[in-house]
């Protein structure tokens, strides 16, 4: 039996090529991972945790899960092309077996099975197997179908945007849109001369031999088959280099992410494989408020990992972000998309410390003396409404105050780690820590989100236990420390601040807090789906005007709420605010000193 | 028919005329020059809009053209006001039943500056020379050049002790601003500096040219009042000034500075406190009877004033007070 | 806090030399001091202006108010009439009575200024004698100056006939009544005292630093001592 | 050589002239709203740095644009990019953007 | 330079009968120009002056350097008066900058605060028993030769020309911060275009070089020179000058003020040695007259009794220039006219070598 002819060579080449490349890809980065990581996988390997990995590929490689969360048709389209080509091959490979029984077959004989039939002299058919492959064939052209439909028309399938490609990515869709069509005309013309086929390539193989001559079909018959595996040859050179390597690569991350690897501070080699299992689907496009709000649709996540898997990416794209992490929510691969650009800039920006805020030698600007400390943070202190309302608060629940930074302090450190400044950073949070260990607090309390995240994250306070104000002062109402009035006359609604909420995952301690006031009404975008404020400090590329447009969106929302009051719980987001809103924006903590019993 | 005697054909006196006119009053025009149209007429285009100056101008004298019974007397200049009798340099003496003193400002002389080196030094002009220029269609440094470095120093003669004018000027900054977006439209490779000590924007539209000119046009604006000019051997000049902001000294070479020269009061006005018992201010300028509820009028009854001979005042404001004093002047008249 | 700003009001010089400056720079523009030290004339004048007892305070003691060089190119120059040079003036006078001046390098000079200049008046009639310019410590005077030095009676001989004698004529010896009368004058105007006080001061700073008093060793510290901060 | 116990003092004026403002003009090409500040300093007031240091955000800014780089870059690593200053700037000046580009710029990377 | 408006500020200068006030500065330093001063009012304009052995120092070096309070200067200053009342002046010449800066900054504080003048005359009273008059005129020994300066033209042996091409010579004029900053209208021309140099060189034949840096002060700054720990300031200053007159070419620097001569000319030795840097068309300085050096050399006065040798940068190149003729043997001659030995060899102080060779000879 002969399993070869010339037009396989196309096929044989990419495929040789492309399983070499992504072998050498995988073990360079399984190598160049730090010792840690390794023994992180050693560890997990003998694990229940390698078969829920497996699932996993399963439900998210074949059958794409997350994606039919975010959007059923998305959905079905990754899915009928992923899933229906696995299909494809695995139902081909029985039906190999099927007609040859357990064999060798090289590989392009299981591919090209439908050409290899009629020249190995077999004439019989199985209708089932025919039936089977076709409807498979099917399966996936209605994904190929669908794709082009939402080049073509993207908003028909639920998204405002689709991402823009580059080169490599054009080629390997392009072959990728041929594969199956033109292997449907492959095996429909093979039906028409050899016959067999089921409903779907048998019928077009009749239809074809009723409109033409046997010679012209013969005349078609290499060249067809030539085109089919010339297709297959380009789209495998060119996968390893286009977004499509996401079709491998999402299976080792997803084996590493169970092994407990995710992305740090620092750029390291685990990031490849999140970089690379970006199939750029684009949905990180639509929930970007740089884009709705401001129309700017060449710096969320799918463009950054682009750029930074081709080496390419600039400041201006990595700064240019929020950080507010609404793209990471819906991420259909999971990618850890904010801490991969914090490990770029740090990558871009860090500078190993050469001796820099040494001026912080010595400082305490610090006042009182209590268990609880209070860090106000930087930009609290442009609201001193809180400033005096946390005072008022502290008073009403007879706390002793250990007040960090009332006439100005130092830094959290996180604006200089969100640019970047990774080492710079570590120079406010060991200043910072040193001083609330002279101290001696058991409590830390902050009114700002932004220092919460990385008072908790980073600092590592032990024996501290840090708390936002929001979870301080519904503590406190709990303890029956302090008490408010309630009046179901005061409505209020809520603006959930990117780093309380997705940051910390604190959503529902405001929302108590506020209940015990008055009214909430819910505006349309809350807790995960939240809108950024806009003035962000992780964002060092918008203009004051962009930051405007975007506050005025939010607090337009806000304001349709109908709610007379609209409360946040971080100085940034209220300063922000209030440019846009036409009512009254308040902190949490002005509300409870307000309705003080 | 009543009759009122308008001292001064500038842009005040020209539209006080027109409202008179229009309501059916006699006047006479009494101009010191051959025609009408006072200042204006060198100006080039008008902040913040840009507004050609020959437009405003012909739009006011097409309605004078139209008004009846206006006498224009040119060539001569009065000497001796009273509200009833005005006489003239000609020794003629005219009657009438009001009179409106428009008669401005005089520029001032920025010779006096002499550590700008005004007359001395090549290529140092004045605001109103490079509107001239600027009517002409071309700026070109006395080389036949075009420059590549112009600074722009505003409060020559304005806000200045040492030459006897504490006040603001009040029109030059707007100046200032506007003639370096003019000439950065003319050269937009070349540098332009505005030295300013504060920059009053005191009008709508006016800290939005100013933005304009930072942002779109890239003009400089460095805080420090330039201190001395002098020739290079390269034939431009070096200034020197403090970078205020920086707290250092500055200094670099231009091709072309231009003097903001200030409005000083009318050299007539002297002559006026003294001939005909109205008032001037410390600053020079006339005094109004009231700061706020009469200040087109005179403290002598039957006499009002007009635009800029009682304080720096833009075009527009002329204009405006042009009414005011026809007014007010109609008004007295009929009572 | 005492009131500094008003015992400056006392010195005519700074009620001539500030009115009410609106920090334009041009002092600062043409400002030798300025060209070559950390030194901002009109910032001076402006904290002067705040009135605030403790900002000069902090003036007095600082050495700032030592780098101008009364020059007074500031002079003719300010829009308001102020000459910042006067305000300097009156500072370092007021800083020098209170002896405030040791608290700075620049300011502990005086003492060697008061030594070459003040003393040598007192002694000679004159602020400078060729003898007093000694070539050693002024290296920069170059060579023809120790030439002259070396040959003064020769050369100068040629131009005043009273070298050292008294009579009319350049470098001649100012005579007893002469210098009795200036020594009044420096009795009577409170010159004498000042020049004690300078002394005292620098006695105590000399002390504190580990100096054996305000002797030739301070002297020559303070001559030539150059922390190189001053730009 | 002749020991003269001084050297000639290095003039501290800026000379546009002599500077070169090749970074400079990068400065303001890609952040053209820097040259719409007014100084009116609340940067310098509200600044955290500030408020513990001589650090003056609108001396070295305005220093850099007229090509004084010298220590520049020193000085504005003392900022703490908190982002104060970015919320008060009257003309809304991204000034954590400025620093970060004087930064970058200086310190070449 | 195109001058316009230097005549509103002509002041007013007495013709005869003028009291002299010798400089600390000028008299060290330059002790050839104030006999050539005293020399040229009585012998070749026949003016009388009065040099009087009882006036001092005015004592404003020391004042300028705050060591000296007002009240003693103002004193001081009151008696110098008082000499000139008693000696039957009441027009008064000083000949030094700072004084004349001193003397009218005075002059003008007893005017506006005349309690000061009060305070001054009981001073002066109590501690010599004089009293003084105000001067009637006052002005600097410049101001007295810029009055003459036609005059002295008219008896002119030659003219601020470069004798070989025929050109006028491109004279730097530095006038003396205290001449006219402090109070611009006590000066000729006022304190930014003074003429009273300038006036000068253009009645004898040359050509004033306007500069960058023409009004800069020399770097003096009382304290910043006298303390050796702050030369660096007065030394960079001249250096400015210095650096920003080159390119123009001047012949030589002509002076008001004493200081300014002086350091001018030394500065030029400080910087030759420290950095290498000279300045003048020869590489080897532009040398530095004093006014009244330059009307000697105009009237034919001997350059070695004007007392040239006494300047650190060589004047022999200029002297070339205007065709002065002299000996230059005579340069290094003492009171006695023996050879006293030269200075020791310096960059700018080098072209005398065949003055050795005739001295040898």
């Amino acid at each position: 039996m002969t399993f070869f002819a010339k037009f396989c060579i196309p096929f044989i080449i990419g495929t040789v090529f492309l399983f070499a490349v992504v072998l050498i890809k995988y073990l360079t980065w399984l190598r160049d991972l730090p010792k840690s990581d390794l023994k992180l996988i050693i560890r997990g390997i003998p694990t229940p945790r390698t078969l829920a990995a497996v699932w996993e590929v399963v439900c998210e490689s074949l059958l794409h899960r997350r994606i039919f969360r975010v959007n059923p048709m998305l959905g079905y389209m990754h899915m009928s092309l992923a899933f229906g080509w696995f299909l494809l091959i695995a139902v081909g490979w029985i039906e190999t077996v099927a007609y040859l029984g357990l064999r060798w077959v090289p590989l392009q004989g299981h591919v090209f099975f439908k050409y290899f039939v009629p020249l190995n002299g077999i004439t019989e058919h199985k209708p089932l197997f025919d039936f089977a492959m076709d409807a498979l064939l099917l399966f996936v052209l209605s994904g190929v179908g669908l794709a082009w439909f939402k080049r073509m028309r993207s908003r028909a399938l639920g998204m405002k945007r689709t991402t823009k490609h580059i080169l490599f990515d054009r080629i390997a869709l392009s072959a990728l849109w041929c594969i199956f069509p033109v292997r449907l005309l492959a095996e429909s013309i093979t039906a028409a001369i050899y016959g067999g086929g089921s409903f779907l390539t048998g019928g077009i193989g009749s239809g074809l031999a009723s409109i033409m001559s046997v010679n012209t079909l013969t005349l078609l018959y290499e060249p067809i088959w030539w085109l089919y595996s010339i297709a297959l040859g380009t789209f495998f050179v060119a996968m390893p280099f286009s977004r499509y390597m996401h079709i491998f690569t999402e299976i080792p991350l997803i084996f590493l992410r169970h092994y407990r690897l995710k992305p740090e501070d620092k750029e390291k080699s685990y990031d490849n494989f999140e970089v690379e299992a970006c199939s750029r689907c684009g949905i990180c496009i639509d929930p970007c408020q740089l884009q709705l709000q401001l129309g700017i649709n060449d710096v969320q996540s799918v463009y950054f990992l682009r750029d930074r898997r081709y080496n390419m990416l600039q400041q201006k794209i990595a700064n240019n972000c929020l950080m507010c992490g609404r793209c990471e929510q819906t991420c259909p691969v999971g990618i850890n998309l904010n801490t991969l650009r914090l490990n770029s800039r740090t990558s871009m920006r860090n500078i190993p410390n050469e001796g820099r805020y040494n001026y912080l030698r010595g400082l305490d600007r610090s006042q009182g003396e209590g268990q609880v400390g209070y860090f106000a943070g930087c930009m609290t202190l442009l609201t001193p409404n809180t400033m005096t309302s946390m005072q008022r608060i502290f008073e009403a629940a007879h706390e002793k105050v250990w007040w960090a930074d009332k006439e100005g302090g130092v830094c959290c450190g996180r604006p200089l780690r969100l640019t970047g400044e990774t080492d710079s950073a570590q120079k406010m949070v060991d200043y910072n820590k040193a001083l609330f260990a002279k101290h001696n607090i058991t409590t830390l309390v902050t009114s700002c989100p932004i220092c919460l995240r990385v008072l908790r994250d980073e600092y590592n306070l032990e024996g501290i236990e840090v708390l936002h104000h929001s979870e301080y002062i519904l503590r406190l109402m709990r303890q029956g420390r302090l008490r408010v009035r309630y009046s179901s006359e005061l409505s209020f609604t809520y603006h959930d601040p990117c780093e309380l909420g997705r940051g910390s995952g604190i959503y529902d301690e405001p929302r108590a807090v506020i209940e015990a006031i008055g009214q909430l009404l819910e505006p349309e975008h809350n807790r995960k789906n939240a809108f950024c404020c806009g003035s962000s400090v992780a964002n060092t590329a918008i203009n004051d005007a962009q930051q405007l447009t975007i506050a005025q969106h939010v607090a337009a929302e806000l304001d349709s709420t109908g709610a007379e009051t609209v409360v946040t719980a971080c100085p940034q987001c209220k300063k922000a605010i209030v440019r846009g809103s036409k009512r009254q924006v308040m902190d949490l903590s002005e509300i409870v000193a307000q309705n003080l019993r | 028919m009543k009759h009122v005697i308008i001292i001064g054909g500038g842009i005040a006196g020209m539209q006080c005329a027109c409202t008179l006119a229009e309501k059916g009053i006699a006047t006479t025009i009494i101009e010191k020059d051959s025609d009408l149209g006072g200042k204006i007429r060198s100006w080039h285009v008008l902040f913040p809009t840009f507004t050609p100056a020959d437009q405003v101008l012909s739009a006011v004298r097409h309605r004078l053209a139209k008004a009846e019974s206006v006498t224009i007397k040119t060539g001569c200049e009065a000497v001796k006001i009273t509200p009833k009798c005005v006489t003239l340099s000609t020794g003629e003496e005219l009657t009438c039943d009001a009179v409106v003193i428009a008669t401005g400002f005089t520029l001032f002389d920025a010779r006096l500056k002499e550590e700008y080196g005004y007359g001395i030094y090549d290529n140092v002009v004045t605001s109103v020379d490079l509107e001239q220029m600027f009517n002409k269609g071309e700026v070109r440094l006395t080389s036949g050049l075009t420059p590549r470095r112009i600074a722009i120093l505003h409060c020559v003669g304005s806000r200045d002790e040492k030459v006897c004018q504490r006040h603001c000027s009040k029109v030059c900054c707007v100046t200032g601003v506007k003639q370096a977006i003019e000439l950065k439209k003319m050269f937009p490779a070349a540098d332009v500096f505005n030295f300013y000590m504060d920059i009053r924007m005191f009008g709508p539209g006016y800290e939005e040219m100013y933005r304009e000119a930072q942002l779109m046009h890239n003009v400089h604006f460095v805080r420090g009042r330039i201190s001395e000019v002098s020739p290079t051997i390269d034939g431009r000049l070096q200034i020197k000034a403090e970078d205020t902001l920086t707290g250092r000294p500055l200094k670099m070479g231009i091709d072309m500075l231009v003097l903001l020269i200030g409005m000083r009061s009318n050299d007539m006005n002297p002559t006026l406190e003294a001939e005909s018992g109205l008032k001037c201010q410390p600053s020079g300028f006339m005094q109004p009877k009231d700061s706020f509820l009469g200040n087109v009028e005179s403290p002598i009854e039957g006499i009002f004033y007009a635009g800029a001979v009682t304080a720096p005042k833009n075009i527009g404001e002329s204009i405006n007070e042009g009414t005011a004093a026809a007014l007010a002047a109609a008004e007295w008249i009929n009572k | 806090m005492a009131k500094y700003f008003d015992m400056l009001l006392e010195d005519v010089r700074l009620r001539e030399g500030l009115t009410a400056c609106m920090n334009c720079g041009v002092c600062t523009a043409v400002c030798p001091a300025a060209a070559f030290y950390n030194y901002d004339p009109r910032q001076i004048v402006c904290m002067v202006q705040t009135r605030d007892d403790a900002t000069i305070e902090a003036l007095l003691k600082s050495e700032t108010i030592w780098y101008c060089g009364e020059c007074m190119s500031c002079r003719p120059r300010c829009p308001r009439g102020n000459t910042p040079a006067y305000v300097i003036q009156a500072l370092r006078t007021l800083s020098q009575k209170l002896g405030f001046f040791v608290e700075s390098e620049k300011g502990r000079q005086q003492l060697a200024l008061k030594r070459a200049i003040g003393d040598n008046i007192l002694r000679t009639g004159y602020c400078l004698t060729p003898r007093n310019i000694r070539p050693e410590l002024h290296p920069e005077q170059g060579t023809v100056w120790k030439w002259i030095i070396d040959n003064d009676e020769q050369i100068y001989g040629q131009f005043t006939s009273v070298y050292g004698k008294e009579g009319a004529g350049a470098l001649r010896k100012c005579s007893d009544e002469t210098m009795e009368e200036i020594h009044k004058i420096f009795e009577v105007t409170g010159g004498k005292e000042f020049f004690d006080a300078i002394e005292q001061h620098s006695d105590r700073k000399a002390r504190e630093m580990g100096f054996d008093g305000a002797n030739e060793e301070y002297f020559m510290e303070v001559y030539t001592r150059n922390s190189n901060e001053h730009y | 050589m002749i020991n003269f116990g001084f050297s000639i003092s290095k003039p501290r004026t800026i000379d546009i002239d002599r500077n070169n403002l090749h970074k400079s003009n990068e400065i303001m090409h890609e952040m053209p709203e820097l040259q719409t500040c007014i100084g009116c300093g609340t940067c310098t007031a509200t600044c955290t740095a500030g408020n513990l240091t001589e650090f003056n955000f609108r001396k070295v800014h305005t220093l850099v644009r007229r090509g004084e780089y010298q220590g520049a870059y020193v000085e504005m690593n003392k900022c703490m990019l908190c982002g104060k200053c970015r919320l008060l700037c009257p003309r809304g000046i991204n000034t954590r953007g400025v620093v970060m580009l004087i930064k970058r710029k200086l310190g070449d990377f | 330079m195109k001058r316009s408006s230097w005549t509103d500020y002509q002041k007013d200068i007495a013709d005869d009968n003028y009291y002299y006030a010798r400089s600390c500065i000028r008299q060290n330093f330059f002790p050839g120009s104030e006999k050539v001063f005293l020399d040229i009012l009585s012998k070749d304009l026949g003016r009388n002056i009065f040099d009087d052995p009882l006036h001092t120092s005015c004592t404003g070096i020391g004042y300028h350097s705050d060591v000296v309070p007002l009240e003693t200067i103002m004193t001081v200053v009151a008696r110098q008066f008082a000499l000139m009342s008693e000696a039957g002046y009441e027009n008064f010449t000083s000949s030094c900058i700072t004084s004349f800066g001193i003397y009218t900054e005075l002059l003008n504080t007893w005017e506006e605060f005349p309690e000061t003048e009060e305070r001054t005359r009981e001073n002066l009273y109590k501690a010599t028993g004089r009293e003084f008059k105000i001067p009637k005129n006052l002005s600097h020994t410049s101001d007295v030769i810029f009055h003459h300066r036609e005059e002295i033209a008219r008896k002119a042996v030659r003219k601020l020309v470069n004798v070989h091409t025929g050109e006028p010579l491109r004279v730097v004029e530095h006038i003396g911060c205290h001449y006219a900053k402090i109070f611009p209208k006590k000066g000729v021309g006022g304190s930014e275009f003074p003429y009273v140099l300038a006036g000068m060189v253009e009645s004898w034949g040359g050509e004033i070089v306007d500069y960058p840096e023409r009004r800069h002060c020399c770097g003096f700054g009382f304290r910043n020179y006298l303390v050796q720990a702050n030369r660096g300031y007065s030394v960079a200053n001249s250096h400015k000058k210095l650096e920003s007159m080159a390119p123009f070419k001047p012949d030589f620097i002509v002076c008001n003020c004493p200081g300014c001569t002086m350091f001018l000319d030394k500065w030029q030795y400080t910087i030759a040695e420290m950095e290498g840097t000279t300045y003048g068309q020869n590489g080897q300085g532009i040398p530095v007259l004093s006014y009244e050096e330059m009307a000697g050399l105009v009237l034919g006065y001997d350059p070695w009794v004007l007392g040239m040798q006494m300047h650190q940068v060589d004047v022999e190149p200029l002297l070339d220039k205007l065709g002065v003729e002299y000996d230059p043997s005579a340069k290094y001659l003492g009171r006695n006219g023996k050879y006293i030995g030269r200075p020791e060899r310096a960059i700018v102080n080098s072209c005398s070598e065949d003055t050795l060779y005739k001295i040898r000879r």
